[in-house]
């Protein structure tokens, strides 16, 4: 007997999206992770467009991930055009990304994913029972925003990132006063992750899951990191960043204006989990400390543990972003103007670490700095193969349970990828125009 | 008075507007307790699709097929529908297929033949579509403005709008002038003030994110930009981004 | 050095800006979005001692809307309560109309120069209306029906599209029959055919009475094109631009003379107007 | 008028005593640009500036100013801050005579008690200049002020001569009795010295005489649709403009209640709300007839009003307006002069 498991429209989540598992008997035949986004073209319309106004457009992508975007973009302009960012800026750009990365995490795992654990259909139903809990979580996410708006100009689509540097620097003033909102902050982040430990435990699908994230810097940062690591439990490979095609393998799909990733035609998992897999020794004490608590398993086999990991995230940036600001209180902030920037024909690529996973953006441009070629590939493009994979493990794992369990199940697995089906969409593929 | 049925929701954008809502974090919890919110697929699961609404916030460009029926439903139940944002008020990024031409090579050109068979139509703002019966501007909206707006609507009355452009708000904060003092290519004065001049009050060129102001000079703009040797590569891509059409009609 | 003691509590002085609050008394629904207001101050004293001259205005407020200009339309000589005709056209009047009676507004005034009435007095008078317009001279209008003896003849020509945009109706068809006045009532057209007066556009009622330039004020308000027809046959008629009055409207956001908005050429139509001279709106730009 | 001498190295000291008399705020450098804001430390003064970009207008009339608080009972005034004391130290002689002029426009008939009350509160501490090439206060009679300034600073070199204009100046001046002394016949020459030099140093000149006149009859001049081409309406020269005063007025309800505050805000007449009434007819539709009020309001209708030109000379509005549009050439080209100074 042939059934069809249908989610129409993914709820709590960026974008808009549904789940489609047909099944025959206890087998599952097809599942489709449908994506319904409208396709709005960025990729060919930034085509022509002067190298300054490419990143606000480009962020334009996903208002979520809109500093790593932006930050990404700018970051493959300059490299494009050779040209140094001074270390300040790397700092500031290191506290933005810190900033998108809280308020990110925030949004996802108390007003998102949270309500799920707890059998509410919103954050906003769950606050009549747990007032104090999304609170914390609003508290929390305002603190990333002010990182967001002190740094960035703007909570979404940072209007301060500009090629070679920052517009405007933040004031000691400003900076004091983060510092406080940040220390409080940590407070609240030990609060979270008690919080999250709290939460019944969500287990549908095991895995061998293949992860991808970026390394090769120092410290567990977002934006500095020439490598991508791929790890699948057991075997490691390296990839170089500029190398970042040997990686994904794009198809398109006929139900989604996705297009999905797989590596060496397996699909992989990006994202907190992900990062902590692979860098979790560079974690700071508290976060440190937090993973300890929260019991994440390595190998990484339960895809759910990603709301875990993006706790421990939230303690980790804090912490770390209190050291970046204690050190501009400690040494000042240079009164520094972008870098100049002159255009050049060239290719230029960066690699960074959103919220969501991995993020690459690639362009090429002619030497009056006109944009002739973008490739963008996005966290949830990457993940698109994976979110499918599990789909499928969940209801294998147990066929028989009732639709409305297995629709339960499955959006909780949508969720847990934190999936921004905006981002999805912009799947920018090469073009080399001629 | 009951509290009014309200409806957020998303044709094809960024969900930026959306997420300005939820970026209210100190002001969240009272905002949705002054409201009745029925419908938000973004943040809830539960969701009536059907009820009568007496506030619709929509974000996004009218992209598709879908959009445009989901358009229409809302726009039948709802007694007063916002558009939120520069997508829904202007196009946004995404009309620059607008001028771009044929929309089968683009699709073709971003997801091989096998993008023929997507529902995907040219970008178009709310009011292409449906009646609108207020616009917020922004990319993304300014939380001041969505509060304000929201206000101003639970006492019936409709929101105060400024129908003068970013260099007005630019001079009164005292900044230098991008444009004239450093001769950058800034579109203060072709853009709807509201965001308190965000970006030159950093240093940084407004790119009109806002969307163009009522009596926007753009021929005379043109005419400057020229004068102060910016090229036509820099003046139209930046003069396009968020609002092409309507530079393009004027 | 000088010590200046810390005020506690700031008291400014006399205030231009205040509302005071009224009550609405009454709510007539004369004319769909034509409704007239019936307001007395909550204050007592004020609501008795208010006086103002036809042709004055005053700013109204509705809280959370905000302030517009509307003429007074009752006549000084029935004081106590304030008579506004309001038309329902943007943000204020809306909330206005939202109002019910017993509910509160602001009202600060009353303002501008309003008609010379002392300089009128003793001679004939002729009232033109369109419209709207009859809104600031129906005050005019019965403060010269009340005070009879002291004007000449008073005739008033009256003028609207329809038989049921006609404001004050009841009121005014009453008049049409009085002995000391003539009241001279038209419509542009009338698919109702209830209509017992003249049909025909505001200019031709001049055909029915006869009128004295020379010993004549006249006072026009109304829409642009009322100004246009009637002025000119007030000039055919001999009027000197000096013995025309016009109201004017314009944008106001203060009604004292700060604000700017309603400046004509080197003229605030709230002080040095609303009534201005056909003399003072030739020499003004941009007046009508 | 008292006049005394003050030692420009006493200088410091002397503005440190004059905190006792309210908020200190002078002219500072922003970004290049010179803004009239608190003072954090004497060395951030920059009495060489040439104009700040908004003049004093703000501490009088703020761009942004809460009048009343309404709830169901009715309208109460707002009266924070209204007398918060402050000395604006180094406002140069236009600036004076364009608080001089809004004093007249909100007095009058009805007072402003929101403005009269930030007025008496503001201590204005003038100092002379040295005009740019923007600057044409002398032709507009505003190079010099008589009065509107509690003490007004004459370079002389190592000195200042202190005029003093009011009562509080002088007892500004007693606070620190010791610093200063009596003028000799030495600084008087000095000064006129310096004052006859300053006279050299303009560069912009326009004659004002019979303007009105010609103001009238230059109302159909081409000069204003070729005006209202290029004005882009932003209103950058009402924000910046010493005596340009419209504002508007909006309530505004906070979310949840029916309360709120009633607001004026800076506006302009060049914008096309301006003059737009019910009914949607608007007196000025034009961007041509706009800019042409603005003209002809400062440099006509106010000499109706209040017997002189409501322009300063400043050149603010010259430096701001992003087409340049320049006002003394404006003046001249209605005059038919060709001979005007204009760099
Ligand atoms: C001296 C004087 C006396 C007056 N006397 C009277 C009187 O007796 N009775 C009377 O009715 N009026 C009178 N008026 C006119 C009245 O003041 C105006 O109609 C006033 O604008 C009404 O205020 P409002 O806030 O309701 O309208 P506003 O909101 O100010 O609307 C003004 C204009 O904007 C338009 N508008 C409003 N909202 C919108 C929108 N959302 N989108 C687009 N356009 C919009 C309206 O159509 C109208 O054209 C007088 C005016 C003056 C100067
Ligand atoms: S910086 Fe831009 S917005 Fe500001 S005044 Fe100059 S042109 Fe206008
Ligand atoms: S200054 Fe311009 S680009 Fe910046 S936020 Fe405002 S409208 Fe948008
Ligand atoms: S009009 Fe221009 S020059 Fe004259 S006072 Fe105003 S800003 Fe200064």
């Amino acid at each position: 007997m042939s059934r069809t498991i249908k989610v129409e429209h993914l709820a709590r989540v960026e974008g808009h999206g549904g789940i489609t598992v047909d099944m025959m008997g206890d087998t599952v035949d097809a599942v489709r992770f449908d994506i319904f986004e409208g396709a709005r073209l960025l990729e060919v319309l930034l085509k022509g467009k002067v190298y300054t106004d490419v990143a606000p457009t480009i962020s334009r992508i996903c208002s979520i991930c809109s500093a790593a975007h932006t930050v990404t973009s700018l970051m493959a302009t300059e490299d494009a055009f050779g040209v140094e960012v001074t270390p300040q800026t790397r700092d500031l750009r290191d506290l933005l990304f810190r900033g998108e990365n809280i308020e990110s995490h925030a949004l996802h795992v108390f007003l998102l994913a949270a309500p799920d654990y707890l059998g509410y259909p919103s954050a906003i139903a769950m606050a009549a029972d747990h007032v104090d809990r999304v609170g914390l979580g609003l508290r929390l996410k305002q603190l990333g925003n002010s990182i967001q708006e002190l740094i960035g100009g703007r909570e979404i689509h940072p209007v301060n990132c500009v090629p070679g540097g920052f517009g405007s620097l933040p004031t000691q003033a400003q900076l004091a006063d983060l510092h406080r909102a940040l220390q409080q902050g940590m407070a609240d982040a030990r609060a979270a992750v008690d919080f999250v430990a709290s939460l019944p435990a969500a287990d549908f699908c095991r895995d061998d899951i293949v992860l991808a994230a970026l390394a090769g810097s120092a410290e567990f940062g977002y934006h500095e990191g020439d490598t991508i690591v791929v790890d699948g439990g057991t075997d490691r490979s390296a990839i170089p960043a500029v190398d970042y095609r040997t990686l994904t393998n794009e198809r398109t799909m006929p139900h989604s204006h996705a297009k999905h990733s797989l590596v060496d035609g397996r699909p992989f998992m990006v994202g907190a989990l992900a990062r902590l897999a692979m860098r979790r020794e560079k974690l700071l004490p508290e976060a440190a400390a937090a993973l300890e608590r929260l019991g994440l398993e390595f190998p990484a086999r339960n895809p759910m543990d990603n709301n875990k990991a993006q706790a421990v995230e939230l303690v980790h940036d804090i912490e770390f972003a209190l050291n970046i600001v204690q050190r501009f209180l400690d040494d000042g902030v240079r009164p520094e103007r972008p870098v100049r920037v002159q255009p050049r024909a060239g290719t230029g690529t960066a690699v960074t670490e959103a919220p969501r996973g991995l993020l690459v953006h690639s362009y090429t441009y002619d030497h009056a700095g006109l944009i002739t070629a973008a490739d963008v590939i996005t966290p949830t493009a990457m993940n698109a193969a994976s979110i499918e994979r599990h789909f499928r493990m969940a209801v294998e794992q147990s066929p028989a349970k009732d639709d409305e369990t297995l629709k339960r199940k499955l959006e909780m697995i949508a969720r847990a990828y934190d999936p921004c089906i905006s981002c999805s969409v912009h799947l920018i593929r090469r073009r080399d125009v001629g | 008075m009951s509290k009014p049925t309200v409806g957020i929701f998303g044709l094809t954008g960024c969900a930026g507007d959306q997420l300005v809502v939820l970026n209210c974090e100190d002001r969240l919890l009272e905002l949705v307790s002054l409201l009745d919110i029925r419908d938000f697929l973004t943040a809830s699961s539960a969701n009536d699709e059907t009820c009568d609404l007496d506030i619709a916030l929509v974000e996004g460009a009218v992209l598709s097929d879908r959009d445009e029926a989901a358009l229409r439903r809302i726009r039948e139940r709802s007694k007063v529908l916002v558009a939120l944002g520069t997508c829904a008020v202007w196009g946004g990024v995404a009309a620059l297929d607008r001028l771009a031409g044929d929309r089968d090579r683009l699709l073709a050109e971003v997801y091989g033949e096998g993008g023929h068979g997507f529902d995907a139509r040219p970008a178009r703002a709310l009011h292409e579509v449906v009646d609108v019966d207020l616009n917020i501007t922004g990319c993304p909206v300014e939380k001041h403005e969505v509060v304000g707006a929201i206000a101003a609507l639970l006492n019936g009355n409709p929101p105060v709008t400024l129908e003068y452009p970013v260099c007005t708000e630019c001079r009164n904060a005292e900044n230098r002038c991008v444009l004239v003092d450093d001769r950058v290519m800034c579109l203060g004065a072709l853009t709807a003030a509201g965001c308190r001049a965000r970006c030159p009050s950093l240093g940084v060129a407004c790119i009109g994110c806002r969307g163009p102001v009522h009596d926007a000079n753009v021929a005379s703009a043109l005419d400057l930009y020229r004068e102060m040797g910016f090229s036509t590569d820099e003046v139209e891509s930046r003069m396009t981004l968020f609002a092409p059409l309507a530079v393009g009609q004027s | 050095m000088l010590q200046l003691a810390e005020p506690t509590t700031l008291a400014l002085p006399a205030n231009p800006y205040q509302p005071h609050m009224a009550r609405i008394v009454r709510i007539h629904a004369m004319v769909p979005d034509h409704y007239v207001f019936t307001l007395r101050f909550i204050d007592d004293e004020l609501a008795r001692s208010f006086r103002h001259r036809p042709g004055q205005f005053i700013m109204l407020s509705v809280p959370g809307a905000g302030e517009a200009p509307i003429s007074i339309s009752s006549s000084p000589t029935r004081p106590e309560v304030l008579e506004l005709c309001v038309r329902r056209t943007g943000r204020v009047t809306n909330a206005l109309y939202r109002l019910r009676t017993n509910d509160m507004v602001g009202v600060r005034g009353p303002y501008g120069n309003g008609y010379p009435v002392e300089t009128m007095e003793g001679q004939d008078l002729v009232m033109a209306a369109g419209g709207l317009g009859m809104a600031p001279l129906r005050s005019l209008l019965w403060y010269a029906l009340d005070r009879r003896d002291r004007f000449g003849a008073v005739t008033l020509m009256y003028g609207t599209k329809s038989p049921d945009m006609v404001l004050f109706r009841d009121e005014l068809q009453s008049l049409v029959n009085r002995s000391d006045m003539r009241c001279l009532l038209t419509v542009d057209a009338d698919p109702t055919g209830t209509w017992e007066n003249h049909i025909g556009v505001l200019p031709m009622l001049f055909d029915h009475a006869p009128i004295d330039a020379s010993r004549t004020y006249a006072a026009v308000c109304g829409p642009p094109v009322v100004y246009k027809y009637v002025l000119k046959r007030l000039l055919k008629l001999g009027f000197s631009k000096d013995r025309i009055l016009m109201s004017l409207e314009r944008r106001m956001k203060c009604g004292v003379g700060k604000c700017g908005h309603c400046s004509v050429g080197y003229r605030y139509t709230c002080l040095n107007g609303p009534i201005f001279t056909y003399w003072d709106a030739i020499n003004l730009p941009e007046m009508i | 008028m008292k006049t005394l001498k003050l030692p420009k190295s006493k200088l410091d000291y002397f503005a440190s005593v004059l905190q006792a008399f309210g908020e200190l705020h002078a002219p500072v450098e922003r970004n290049g640009k010179y803004v009239f804001q608190r003072l954090e430390r004497w060395s951030d003064v920059r009495l060489d500036y040439d104009r700040t970009v908004i003049p004093p207008k703000k501490y009088v009339l703020p761009p942004r100013e809460e009048m009343f608080r309404f709830d169901s009972r009715g309208y109460t005034p707002v009266t924070d801050g209204l007398d918060h004391r402050i000395v604006l130290f180094g406002v140069h002689a236009c600036d004076i005579y364009g608080i001089n002029i809004m004093d007249e426009v909100f007095g009058g008939k009805y007072p402003d008690p929101f403005y009269e009350t930030r007025r008496r509160n503001l201590a204005v501490i003038g100092i002379d200049c040295t005009p740019d090439e923007h600057c044409f206060c002398r032709s507009m009679r505003a190079d010099f002020v008589d009065h509107g300034f509690d003490l007004f600073l004459h370079d002389i070199g190592d000195d200042y001569l202190v005029l003093i204009g009011t009562a509080l100046g002088d007892d500004m001046v007693l606070a620190t009795a010791p610093l200063f002394t009596e003028i000799t016949r030495e600084d008087v020459a000095e000064y006129k010295r310096r004052s006859a030099k300053k006279q050299e140093a303009f560069m912009l000149d326009v004659e004002i005489r019979d303007l009105p006149e010609i103001f009238e009859m230059e109302y159909g001049s081409d000069i204003w649709q070729e005006l209202g081409d290029r004005c882009l309406g932003c209103g950058a020269c009402s924000m910046v403009c010493p005596t340009c005063y419209c504002y508007d007025v909006t309530d505004e309800v906070e979310l949840g209640s029916a309360d709120g505050v009633r607001t004026r805000t800076w506006d302009s007449c060049l914008f096309h709300t301006h003059a737009l009434v019910a009914g949607g007819e608007n007196f000025r539709e034009s961007r041509a007839s706009r800019i042409k009020f603005r003209f002809y309001h400062k440099q006509r209708g106010f000499v109706a009003e209040y017997g002189r030109p409501s322009c300063v000379g400043c050149g603010r509005c010259i430096t701001a307006c992003p087409t340049y549009i320049h006002i003394a050439e404006v003046i001249s080209r209605l005059r038919g002069a060709s001979d005007v100074a204009i760099s």
